[in-house]
């Protein structure tokens, strides 16, 4: 199979099978990489309209369930995640313009932070698990605020654990993903002209921080007022 | 066709301006503004996640088919919520 | 379409580069892959069909004395998990689509050949884990997976269906994913959007819907599955949730999942059409943007399975208008189809039959779509066999009729062997009649009021059941014949030409079977699709 | 039996005259269209069939065309929507002297209580001619109330009460069934429908006597105690119940509602969130109920308050004034007792 060569396309040893040159492949991955990523907006989508329902439906309950997040360490992770997205973004701007080999201190700058960010939330975790709010296994909460309902708190717990429990799985995903461009570009493998997994990686984290910022005053934030 | 490098300076604004409303945001949450701390809420993690997108993610410098994705992507998100919320909200009015 | 039309059966193709298992396993070659798939959802579509035997053969007397009301439960669940998920849903798109849509945009392969190959290991343990399900016990839930019953009150395998179902989810994601970014960006020099093939805006809209829609369900129904392992409540009202708010997840995408079972068949029609009467499709633009416009509009009709399932009577109102909405882009592209054949040059081989078939049957389920979108008559009519009449002359009577023809159509190329004209004629003869013999008697039982999901019923409605299974045993002889000289047909039918049918596609301007990266040299295209005027030259030599 | 061999469903209900005439309109419809399509079809075929018509002549396409068939179908489709739609409403909010008839649905069975006691399972008697409005709720899944002959059906949801109406119009003995997959005996969860003439009725009703479902709603009342409290005399530490049916409620957070029975079952069940207390009464002194009062029980319980609005003597002339200032100020602390 003979495929043309056009104008300014190179024979890459990373050009891969269905392309033509190195453009055509960068632009299909990242264009991959967007369409991916809107699944899985609408998968955590799915979580934010169930969240939306429940939450106007039983408000009271969930403001009272939301004063029991830790804000401090809420607070503080949503700060390590942009700072890991800046970081990943200077990464990624290192591996555009060719820099291949300064890619690796910003990534394992990233990796700590990711890595800080699961650490706080294991804290957190952990709190909860005390405080036996972790529903389904000994789950136990009283309040004194009238009009509470403890079905509907549990209610808040539940869908607080599945909505920052899949994020931190993406979380972990993202470390994995982090670690393994760290390895690639120490190599050397990632050049002016090559360099998308870099950017799809990128990306991935990006869109990691991007659902972080709306857990956060959602789960977090729902008002604080009168603590 | 070559990709659009964008300046470090500007992600390092990006990066000062979202830390900062992290700020912000967590603290009008403890000022009693009604229904309208949701609002302000989530219109700051909007405005957040619109920096990211826009600059972290490179969608201001992206060809045209990425943006209509990503506003793709958001249409449908949308409608999935409102069409649910439509549901709920209406069903105390009456018959 | 400048083409190399290589007559000469080349020396090496696809299928006999290498014979090893291995080559078949790992193999990235989007025409591998497409067979791989065939020959998995043929397996469990026969598992399916065998599911839906059972069911009629039960239905036979009115106390349901084959199986015991639990086994019949599962029986209709079983069916309609392994039809829906394993079988329609990837038919066209993952087998066909596969197969021919790289070679329709004149690309080498897939934009992400190991995400492909991905995507049928998905779909293989999937199917496997429901398969075990089945096994070990099966599942009793219906396909709807309503709660509270599948959360808190069923006994059965829930769990592991739902994980079978997600990785079959993750495996049509896949394939959205790499259709969407191939059209976009894999398409041959000259090859604009105004000139594609409709099978390809067809399947580009569908891969959309697998894209939006499938991670919502699969949220929906991982919080299914948690709440069933941890017993907490997220639906079950009990605990203060909703059991409604699990139906409209669900529905947000499996609505949309019947575009996906139907728009792909809709693309392999506009190609059998054209063909077969040699000639442009009328009104090429409005058959793609109906594509388009089901696609998008689909997304906004899902409540209309939950007419009297307790949403406010508003949204109701809501999702009733937009059904009729989304109808207008199919009866539009049923009109265009239909004005093609006029002043065509029709010939009537097998694909055409099927085609035919399509139309009419499809018609018919879509008409009967507004019975059931009627806010009035569908609170008489839902969960009846009305409904059950609908979906399947949508289904088996569209949708499938439109995969058999596309396998017609396409065998030359996919093997280079010709299947028997007469046994497939007869065969497709005895489908269209044992098709209706079996679901038209469901029509008036359903408005008669016999529920669905109903082991045993009341005894007046005996006589349309009896037809309803005689129609069934006519369908599985019509089935079966297929399966069988198609088989035959690979070792003993004629040798196929590359253009069999004189087609102006670009999957045919190259070998049959194709070289594993489908062109001798990239193809460019010059002219818009359907251009059978400037090709006088391409003629059947079938 | 091949005798009884019916093609159309028994037309006993207000109900089949509004929906027969829809369904047969839209069987005119899709005859039209696909008798219409498949002629059509088969003229094509054979007129342009390849050996009289060896040469296609190449249509573009016409946006004229094209416009006709979409306008065309759009506007029936329209018109079919309009007109199910006004079927749907009249299904609607039943009218307001209809008979009541409250029912619970559990795996598998109905049960119905009229409202003087009579008790049936999988069976209901109606009188002709007579509005009838049954609530039901379920126990445990989702169930659905069909009932053919007068194309009624309803999905019966557990904690949450829902109202279906018809009129019957024809005595006779009509199919019940449950149209919502619910388990095992989902097919088995059938029954009858029994409709009389008003005489037979009554003579029906009066041969059961277990005393009315208010009155056993009114033992339940001073079983749980909520006498101690829902009082008209200057010891009640609640409102007056009485009138308290359909009445307009007052929340503090200043919207209302209308009291129905979904209203009374969670007041019953469950604490009000903070902001919707009944306007000027002390909050959360009455104890949640959840667990401990079930479905029947619970019908009868709000039987007998909706009875209490027949008694207007009940009504409590010196009704609270709410404190609204001191609940605006400081709203999460308890409140101080207000006294009636
Ligand atoms: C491939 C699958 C498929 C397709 C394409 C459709 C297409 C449509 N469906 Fe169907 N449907 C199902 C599969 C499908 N459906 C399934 C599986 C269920 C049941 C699920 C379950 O509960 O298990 C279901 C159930 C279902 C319901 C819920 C019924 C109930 O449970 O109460 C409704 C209600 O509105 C509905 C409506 C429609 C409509 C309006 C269309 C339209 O898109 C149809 C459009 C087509 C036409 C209209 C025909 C062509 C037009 C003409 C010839 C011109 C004339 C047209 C006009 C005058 C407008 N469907
Ligand atoms: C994708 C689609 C699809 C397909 C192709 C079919 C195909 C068929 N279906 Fe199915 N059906 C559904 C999707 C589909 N169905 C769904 C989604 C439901 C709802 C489930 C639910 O309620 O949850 C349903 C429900 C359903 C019911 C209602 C059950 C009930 O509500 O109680 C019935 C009843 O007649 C039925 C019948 C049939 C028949 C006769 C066929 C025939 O077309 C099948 C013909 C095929 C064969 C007959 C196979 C031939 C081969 C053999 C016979 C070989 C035998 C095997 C061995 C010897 C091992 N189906
Ligand atoms: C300890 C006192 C107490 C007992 C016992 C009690 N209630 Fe109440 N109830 C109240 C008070 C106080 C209110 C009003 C404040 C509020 O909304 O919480 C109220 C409100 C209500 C309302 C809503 C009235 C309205 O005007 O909206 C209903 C209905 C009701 N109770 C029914 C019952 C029933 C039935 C029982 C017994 C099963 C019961 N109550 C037992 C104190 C009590
Ligand atoms: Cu109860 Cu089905
Ligand atoms: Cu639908």
């Amino acid at each position: 199979m003979s495929h043309s060569t056009e104008a300014g396309a190179v024979t890459h040893p990373a050009l891969q099978t269905p392309y033509r040159d190195l453009d055509q492949q960068r632009e299909t991955a990242t264009l991959g990489m967007f369409v991916f990523l809107l699944t899985e907006l609408m998968m955590f989508g799915g979580l934010f309209c169930a969240y939306l329902v429940y939450r106007t439906l039983y408000f009271p309950s969930f403001l009272e369930a939301s004063r029991h997040m830790d804000l401090t360490i809420g607070a503080v992770n949503t700060a390590v995640l942009i700072c890991s997205s800046l970081t990943m973004a200077l990464g990624v701007q290192a591996a555009q313009q060719g820099r291949g080999k300064t890619v690796v201190p910003y990534m394992v700058v990233t990796l700590l932070f990711g890595c800080a960010f699961l650490g706080l939330k294991a804290v957190e975790y952990y709190h909860h698990w005390h405080a036996h709010e972790v529903p389904g296994f000994g789950f136990e909460f009283t309040s004194s605020v009238p009009g509470v309902d403890v079905g509907k708190v549990q209610l808040f717990f539940v869908l607080y654990f599945i909505m920052t429990g899949l994020h931190a799985l993406h979380m972990l995903i993202g470390i994995g993903l982090v670690t393994w461009i760290t390895i690639c570009a120490s190599k050397g493998r990632y050049t002016r002209a090559y360099h998308n997994p870099v950017e799809n990686v990128g990306l991935y984290w990006h869109f990691v921080d991007l659902v972080w910022i709306y857990l956060f005053p959602l789960l977090y934030l729902i008002s604080r007022m009168h603590l | 066709m070559t990709e659009h490098v964008v300046p470090k300076k500007i992600y390092i604004a990006v990066w000062a301006t979202l830390l900062l409303m992290t700020l912000v945001t967590t603290l009008v949450a403890f000022v009693d503004l009604g229904r309208f701390n949701t609002v302000v809420a989530l219109a700051i993690a909007t405005f957040k996640a619109s920096l990211v997108v826009l600059f972290f993610m490179g969608a201001k410098y992206a060809p045209r088919l990425t943006r209509v994705a990503i506003i793709c992507g958001i249409f449908f998100l949308a409608l999935l919520l409102a069409f649910s919320m439509v549901d709920y909200l209406s069903r105390l009015w009456p018959a | 379409m400048s083409a190399p039309s290589v007559a000469v059966e080349p020396r090496e193709h696809y299928l006999n580069v290498d014979y090893g298992i291995r080559s078949w396993l790992l193999t990235t070659d989007h025409k591998r892959i497409g067979i791989l798939y065939m020959i998995s959802i043929t397996v469990m579509f026969f598992i399916g069909g065998f599911f839906a035997t059972l069911i009629r053969l039960n239905l036979m007397t009115p106390a349901g004395d084959l199986v015991s009301a639990d086994t019949y439960n599962k029986l209709f669940t079983m069916h309609g998990i392994v039809m829906v998920f394993f079988f329609l849903i990837p038919s066209v798109p993952a087998v066909i689509g596969n197969f021919v849509l790289p070679m329709m945009v004149g690309a080498r392969d897939m934009a992400f050949p190991k995400i492909n190959l991905l995507s049928w290991y998905m779909y293989v343990i999937g199917a496997a884990i429901t398969l075990y399900s089945i096994i070990v016990g099966g599942v009793d839930t219906g396909w709807t997976f309503y709660t509270p019953f599948s959360t808190t009150y069923s006994n059965t395998y829930v769990f592991s269906s739902i994980v079978g179902i997600l990785f079959a989810g993750f495996s049509s994601i896949f394939t959205g994913l790499n259709f969407i970014a191939t059209i976009h960006k894999l398409r041959a020099p000259g090859l604009t959007w105004r000139r594609m093939q409709l099978f390809l805006w067809s399947n580009y809209a569908t891969a959309v819907i697998m894209i939006l829609g499938t991670p919502v369900v699969a949220i929906a129904l991982i919080l299914v599955a948690v709440e069933r392992v941890w017993h907490i409540g997220i639906f079950n009202p009990a605990l203060g949730g909703d059991p409604v708010l699990f139906q409209h997840l669900f529905w947000f995408y499996s609505h949309p999942a019947v575009y996906v079972m139907v728009l792909p068949a809709m693309g392999v029609i506009s190609e059998l059409v054209t063909t077969f009467s040699r000639k442009r499709i009328f009104g090429y633009e409005f058959v793609a943007a109906a594509s388009i416009a089901i696609a998008v509009f689909g997304f906004l009709v899902w409540g209309h399975h939950m007419f009297v399932a307790g949403i406010s009577i508003y949204s109701a109102l809501l999702f009733s208008i937009m059904s009729y909405l989304v109808a207008i882009p199919s009866a539009v592209k049923v009109f265009n189809w239909t004005a093609t054949l006029y002043k065509g040059a029709i010939s009537y081989r097998t694909p055409m039959l099927y085609a035919f078939g399509f139309i009419g049957l499809f018609t018919m389920g879509g008409l009967t779509g507004l019975f059931v979108a009627a806010l009035g008559v569908d609170i008489h009519v839902t969960d009846t066999y009305f409904v059950v009449a609908h979906f399947h002359y949508i289904m088996v009577g569209g949708t499938v009729m439109a995969y058999l023809g596309a396998i017609h159509y396409w065998w030359p190329k996919m093997f280079g062997r010709m299947y028997p004209e007469g046994w497939a004629k007869l065969s497709a003869g005895i489908i269209f009649i044992g098709f209706n013999v079996t679901f038209f008697p469901q029509f008036l039982l359903g408005y008669l009021g016999m529920p669905r999901r109903y082991h045993a019923y009341a005894s007046e409605f005996q006589v349309l059941n009896v037809m309803s299974t005689a129609g069934a045993s006519i369908l599985a002889v019509g089935y079966l014949l297929p399966l069988i000289y198609l088989i035959w047909s690979l070792r003993y039918g004629e040798i196929a030409p590359a253009n069999p049918w004189g087609s102006t596609g670009l999957e045919w301007q190259t070998t049959s079977p194709p070289p594993t990266h489908n062109f001798e040299e990239t193809p460019t295209v010059t002219e818009e699709a359907y251009s059978y005027d400037k090709h006088p030259e391409m003629e059947f030599v079938a | 039996m091949w005798t009884d061999f019916p093609l159309w469903p028994a037309r006993a209900a207000n109900f089949a005259d509004r929906v027969d005439p829809l369904y047969m309109f839209l069987i005119a419809v899709a005859v039209f269209f696909s008798v219409g399509i498949f002629l059509t079809i088969t003229i094509f075929a054979i007129k342009y069939r390849r050996s009289v018509h060896p040469q296609a002549e190449q249509i573009e396409g016409s946006l004229a065309v094209e416009a006709t068939w979409s306008i065309i179908p759009l506007g029936i489709a329209l018109f079919i929507f309009v007109w199910g739609a006004s079927v749907y409403f009249s299904y609607g909010a039943p009218p307001k002297n209809a008979l009541r008839i409250y029912g619970t649905a559990k795996q598998w069975m109905w049960k119905f209580q009229q409202a003087d006691g009579q008790r049936e399972i999988n069976e209901l008697h109606v009188p002709v001619g007579r509005d009838v409005a049954v609530t039901l709720i379920s126990q445990d899944v989702i169930h659905s109330f069909f009932v053919p002959a007068f194309r009624v059906k309803m999905d019966v949801l557990p904690n949450r009460y829902r109202t279906v109406w018809f009129r019957p119009t024809r005595t006779g003995t009509y199919h019940l069934f449950c149209a919502e997959y619910c388990g095992t005996s989902h097919a088995g969860m059938i029954g009858w429908v029994v409709v009389m003439e008003p005489a037979d009725y009554e003579a029906w009703l009066a041969s059961g006597g277990e005393g009315s479902l208010a009155s056993s709603g009114e033992k339940l009342f001073r079983h749980f105690g909520c006498i101690s409290c829902h009082r008209s005399d200057k010891g009640a530490r609640g409102p007056d119940l009485a009138g308290l049916y359909g009445r307009e409620i007052h929340f503090q957070d200043g919207t209302t509602t209308v009291a129905d029975e979904n209203y009374i079952r969670d007041r019953i069940l469950g604490p009000r969130p903070p902001d919707k207390q009944v306007a000027g009464w002390q909050r959360d002194i009455m104890p949640v109920f959840r667990g401990q009062v079930n479905e029947e029980q619970m019908l009868e319980l709000i039987a007998y308050v909706k009875s209490l609005q027949q008694n207007p003597l009940n009504v409590n002339p010196n009704a609270p004034i709410p404190d609204e200032e001191q609940r605006k100020r400081n709203p999460q602390v308890a409140p101080q007792v207000i006294q009636p």
